[in-house]
């Protein structure tokens, strides 16, 4: 059993989470309530990652990001390593394919709070702060969950992109999707049905566990 | 059947076999279809019903895998084996020689970043790049460095990408004029890698039709032999066949 | 010292200018569907009508000539809306804590529990608002809205649920409330009670214009148009003809044959509409000698009585206009001395002081808002 | 421009759409609306798709699926030819990897349907039916076209599970993601532009429109 | 032929046993959050309490006994939820026409255009509910309910966003339904007068438990007990003492020194609660020789007195009892005769037929809901 990669996967899928969910939530936020034309096109950019089939959004991110492209250089120079087959070069690549599955649900929750509510903050005199973290974000839970547990479970299965800016390197970017199929490349069935049968166990685990846990929560909650 | 035949095709094939199958369409009118991709998968696929006429491997070994399962008519032929190289993109630091003089040296400075070979997990060109690097001591030398890619042509692609110093990729690859123009190479030894001779190995199918009987048939002409010699490959001679 | 409002809007439909006064309670009257919701999100910032200009206390919240708009969360206003707009996801506490964040934690729990204390939900401070019955909802809501100790209280429709008892308990805080803060509100009500216990003034409203406005008592004595009576609920509405032919040259109401004395003087002479409260029509008791007390006597035939609780509705129709028909409120202890039969006849007198006389109306207001 | 593997691309997503959605749809319905215990299992079942990497589970699939296996033969028996490697097949796998994206925002949806909307349903007599068709189903509109949006886009760009269960056959089983994935492995980056920039054209229209068609609809409807 | 429930449950409280008339309107009058809506909602097979049986016209809807259950969409009932719940994503007409799917597509529209006609708003068929003001939407709740021509309608406060007038008409067609019909109606509400002019029958609930329940007119007149009284809005309750020394061995009631003549008689003797309407204090006029008539009197003095509406409130104090007050309801006019003054002495009479004495109450219904 590959323990690294496994560790690998689940430090990638915990670091986009961590940096994905609070992108998207303002984004998500800003696409809910505004009412400008442009709203369709912003929509639609966001899905667009889905578009494009892995490996070639990893192709060109290898050309985007790499080391004779400005932003490889730049990035280079910064902090001194490349951008492409390194860790962070995964984050950045695993960050842009969940876009679209984080934002979209994240989205649809905020939609949901009814006109009332979001008015009723606003008279209470709280500011948008206080109403964005205690109204607005407390009653998109259930679409907050979704978001995060796709992105976790989606990252946990990436294996495009990763191959392509990955580069399959132990330890930095041979994450457990790339480790069963490079078992099953091998013919080692044995072997790959092991890791997916415990990365698949690991998985429902989290997700039961924390549907279980909010489900029983917002029961009490659901809006008057 | 009528329809044009599909043959499996390793990746490293990529280039001669689309040159080939036009030279087999002007010949006899009949049109076949190529998928490229890694002998591995091929092979998963072939064993679970994938309609293949003709499976064209980068390594003997699947053949004879499918071979006992009784997949195939026959054991097949060695078409071609293959060559690897020693390839670094324009503006590299690593200058290639067939002696890897330069890599070594490169990595003594302690300046190599990335270096691109297939994955030897599966990939036979893999395999070879690793026995090369073993060959010329290297290896332990050089794995902190290496990015693997899923099959050879990725391996390429990585290697002539500008973000590895280079790679070892199939001599097949590195003589296409795209991948040409984008650095230089060297061949690498055959005996360097003599552990994994890179014997690429062809067969028909249980379902093959006439066409694809007739292609099968073409590729052993030495018409078709010298162009896959053009692309890089070492045409095996009778002794080597069999 | 007042609210100055100027609102023209489409949709809903307003054209409005009225002048609040500070410090009281103002009521707004109006039918169902004539714009009392729509001029209190106005005056929140929650509606944006066209062209709005809105002055609390000499600032300005709004103005759409000058381009200013005060952000709801920074006007000093405490709102109930009609439906309440509570806080799903917080319990009754949590829903009023909300409206004092300026406190620290621990004052604001304890501040909050006061304020649903004084609208008798103190026990249920746990519960969340879906497990509260419509009018604890209700009460939740104007707890939260007083808990801001806005200069302002918008109520919209606030003891729509609930009951008699609690309401008037209810009456009673916001009475106290507008002892100590002397705070501006504006009451939406349906309740011409509710309005004549509470309210010090009072605004009528139809389709989105102001009627007629002042202070409350004036307002239902004297209603100053058709519409106006008819939101004040007065069923005797009638035409008549105003002309100069009375007594010392002096006005005088053609109702069919009757003519009626009337107190006020009119430069026009014509068709006019005028009514009367029903509680000021007055019975005229046979076994009493009335003299020169019996001021505009009609006789009338009854065609109808209804006992309402304490209350008799009696409909009259007068013997000399029988296709009209004339409401009356008695006590219903009169039913007791006196038994009242349909088909009886019995005289009435219309005061002339009592007498509504009904100017020509603004131009469109007369039609009623569906 | 491979104008075949477009045509696939596309037909493939419309029949995963037509196939996917009516299976969704009652799916998330039973989700949002059941009290049960077993209500996070399901759940979390219905994500495992995301967890293994999509070329991992081509190769489940076809061992599943294949002419070796119980189920292979028995559909081939059935319908005179093998599961995979067609086109169906490619239905198959292309419905089983998109269940998460297509069920979670319709569970969703159907949440946030107010109980009293729902309750007056059934207090207007309306039956089971009545009452999904033309009280929750409308309600749920912006949860639909986020599923619908998302499983269209997501399988147009689908690789790992097409490329393991169809096999790359050209007019058959190559989609337009294995063809843009081809031209990059053969350095064609001049094809590979041409072809991602116009399946991007494609997407980004169709998401626009049905986004800004939608979104107007939705406006005048919000509940009360 | 009746509506027969029978309900027990907690959180909502429900212990109720109560039989409605058929064909008839019953009131339900309760204090806020005493489990009316949480009735309708068991009615309606909305609710499941732990346990319920209810039978309408003997069929069972809900037996937790027998295990059976009619779901909602089975039952023939109109249903007018205190929140409306309409479908937001339908016009008005469309709203309606969810009610009448058992007509075709074309009379449907034609007839869900009468239902919004019927409650005034034929004219906003086209408008979504988030359009339409609160008293539109109730409106239209109240046409959809109806449009289903059900065996029995439930109302929740179906009126509370209404104006007087719409409140009337709207008062007037459910009449009418109620004509042509003959359905059944429960109607919750807060509001005595709607209650005494639209239902023919009365239940008091408080805490989840029946206080009492007959025709309207009696339960107004007689409530059983000091909460059914209090429900009333009764605000004259004192505590007296019951003993046998009246003349003939007959009962008497004593109030400090007063000895209150009674009409029925208890086998008891002791403390007492009892409590008269402010409309049946009678003032004694000291003009008018009462003699014989004046039964029980007291002396009072004027606390204070307030005008509302048409009505003359006077609080007054009992000489001899300093500590209570009693209030008395008089025609305002009356003020115009005889002008009250604070602190003025005045005797009034409280008539032995008018007096309300209360047995024991049922145990634990003694205290009043939040
Ligand atoms: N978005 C809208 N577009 C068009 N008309 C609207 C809109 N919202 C409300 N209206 C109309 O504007 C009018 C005023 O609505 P508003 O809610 O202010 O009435 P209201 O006086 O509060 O009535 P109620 O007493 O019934 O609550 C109503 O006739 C309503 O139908
Ligand atoms: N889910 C719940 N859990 C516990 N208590 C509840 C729940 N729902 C309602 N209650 C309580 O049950 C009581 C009855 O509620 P119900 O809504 O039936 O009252 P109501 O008589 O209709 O009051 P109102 O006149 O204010 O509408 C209330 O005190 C309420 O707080
Ligand atoms: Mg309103
Ligand atoms: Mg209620």
């Amino acid at each position: 059993m590959d323990w690294q990669s496994f560790s690998l996967s689940l430090q990638l899928a915990l670091v986009t989470l961590a940096l994905l969910l609070p992108l998207s939530i303002p984004a998500a936020y800003w696409l809910a309530t505004t009412q400008r034309g442009i709203k369709p096109w912003v929509e639609g950019l966001i899905a667009l990652p889905l578009v494009l089939p892995p490996t070639v959004i990893g192709f060109y991110l290898l050309i985007v990001l790499g080391r004779q492209s400005w932003l490889g250089q730049a990035y280079e120079q910064l902090f001194g390593q490349p951008l492409v087959f390194s860790f962070s070069g995964l984050v950045l690549a695993s960050i842009i394919f969940n876009i679209p599955f984080a934002v979209q649900p994240i989205q649809r929750a905020f939609e949901a709070i009814p006109l009332e509510v979001r008015e009723a903050g606003q008279c209470c005199g709280l500011g948008f702060w206080q109403r964005f973290l205690r109204i607005d974000l407390p009653l998109s839970w259930p679409g907050m969950l979704s978001a995060a547990v796709i992105t976790f479970a989606h990252t946990l299965g990436e294996f495009g992109v990763v191959l392509m800016v990955g580069g399959n390197i132990p330890g930095e970017t041979k994450t457990v999707a790339i480790s069963i199929y490079d078992r099953t490349q091998a013919f080692d069935l044995a072997g790959a049905n092991a890791m997916s049968l415990l990365l698949l166990a690991i998985s429902l685990t989290t997700i039961v566990v924390s549907y279980g846990l909010v489900g029983r929560m917002m029961n009490a909650r659901r809006p008057v | 059947a009528n329809e044009a035949p599909t043959i499996a095709a390793a990746a490293d094939l990529r280039f001669a076999l689309e040159r080939l199958a036009e030279d087999f369409r002007a010949k006899t009118g009949n049109a076949i279809r190529v998928s490229f991709g890694s002998s591995g998968n091929f092979t998963t696929q072939i064993e679970n019903g994938a309609p293949f006429e003709i499976f064209l491997s980068a390594d003997e070994n699947y053949v004879f895998r499918l071979a006992d399962q009784g997949l195939t008519r026959d054991h097949g032929s060695l078409y071609a084996v293959g060559r690897i190289v020693l390839f670094a993109p324009h503006g590299s630091l690593l200058a290639t020689d067939p002696q890897l003089e330069q890599l070594r040296q490169v990595i003594a400075q302690g300046r190599l970043h990335r270096f691109a070979i297939a994955n030897p997990e599966h990939a036979p060109y893999g395999r070879a790049a690793r026995a090369a690097l073993q060959t010329a001591g290297l290896w332990p030398l050089i794995q902190p460095s290496l990015v693997l890619g899923e099959n050879a042509a990725q391996a390429a692609q990585f290697a002539s990408s500008g973000s590895t110093d280079g790679g070892i990729i199939p001599l097949s690859l590195s003589k296409a004029p795209q991948l040409a123009a984008l650095g230089t190479f060297s061949t690498i030894p055959a005996d360097w890698h003599s552990a994994e001779p890179l014997r690429q190995r062809m067969v028909l199918l249980r379902n093959a039709g006439a066409t694809a009987d007739a292609f099968y048939r073409f590729l052993q002409t030495d018409e078709a032999r010298k162009t896959l010699a053009e692309f890089g490959f070492v045409v095996p001679d009778e002794s080597m066949k069999e | 010292m007042s609210l100055e409002l100027v609102l023209h809007n489409q949709g809903p439909d307003l054209d409005l200018h009225a002048t609040l006064p500070a410090g009281r309670i103002t009521a707004l009257l109006g039918p169902s569907g004539c714009g009392k919701t729509s001029i209190l999100r106005a005056i929140a910032g929650l509606l944006h009508p066209k062209h709005a200009r809105i002055r609390m206390h000499g600032e300005v919240w709004s103005d759409s000539d000058m381009r200013r708009f005060v952000p709801t969360r920074l006007r000093p206003i405490g709102f109930v809306p009609q439906q309440y707009g509570l806080f799903p996801h917080l319990t009754a506490l949590g829903n009023v804590m909300m409206s004092l964040r300026h406190l620290s934690a621990t004052q604001r729990s304890v501040s909050a529990q006061a304020f649903l204390d004084q609208v008798h939900i103190g026990e249920l401070a746990d519960r969340y608002p879906r497990a509260l019955s419509g009018g604890q909802r209700q009460r939740l809501a104007l707890a939260r809205a007083i808990a801001r100790e806005p200069q302002l209280l918008l109520l919209d429709e606030p003891f729509s649920a609930v009951d008699r008892t609690t309401k008037r308990l209810l009456y009673v805080e916001i009475k106290r409330l507008h002892e100590q803060l002397g705070l501006t509100t504006v009451l939406v009500t349906h309740d011409l009670d509710e309005a004549a216990q509470l309210a010090s003034h009072l605004c009528l409203i139809d389709q989105g214009r102001l009627l007629q406005a002042g202070p409350t008592r004036e307002v239902l004595a004297r209603p100053c148009c058709e519409s106006a009576a008819r939101l004040l609920d007065i069923p005797n509405i009638f035409e008549g003809r105003l002309d100069n032919t009375g007594a010392e040259g002096s006005q005088v109401l053609a109702w069919g044959p009757h003519r009626l004395k009337v107190d006020q003087r009119f430069n026009v002479a014509g068709p006019f509409r005028w009514g009367i409260q029903p509680g000021n029509v007055l019975m005229v008791r046979d076994d009493k000698p009335w003299g020169d007390h019996l001021e505009n006597p009609v006789a009338c035939r009854i065609v109808e009585h209804v006992e309402l609780g304490a209350e008799l509705l009696v409909w009259l129709t007068p013997d000399a206009l029988p296709n009209e028909t004339l409401q009356m409120r008695l006590p219903a202890r009169a039913l007791q001395r006196h038994p009242l039969q349909p088909g009886q006849h019995m005289t009435v007198c219309l005061r002339r002081n009592d007498l509504l006389l009904f100017r020509d109306e603004a131009p469109g207001t007369g039609g009623r808002a569906a």
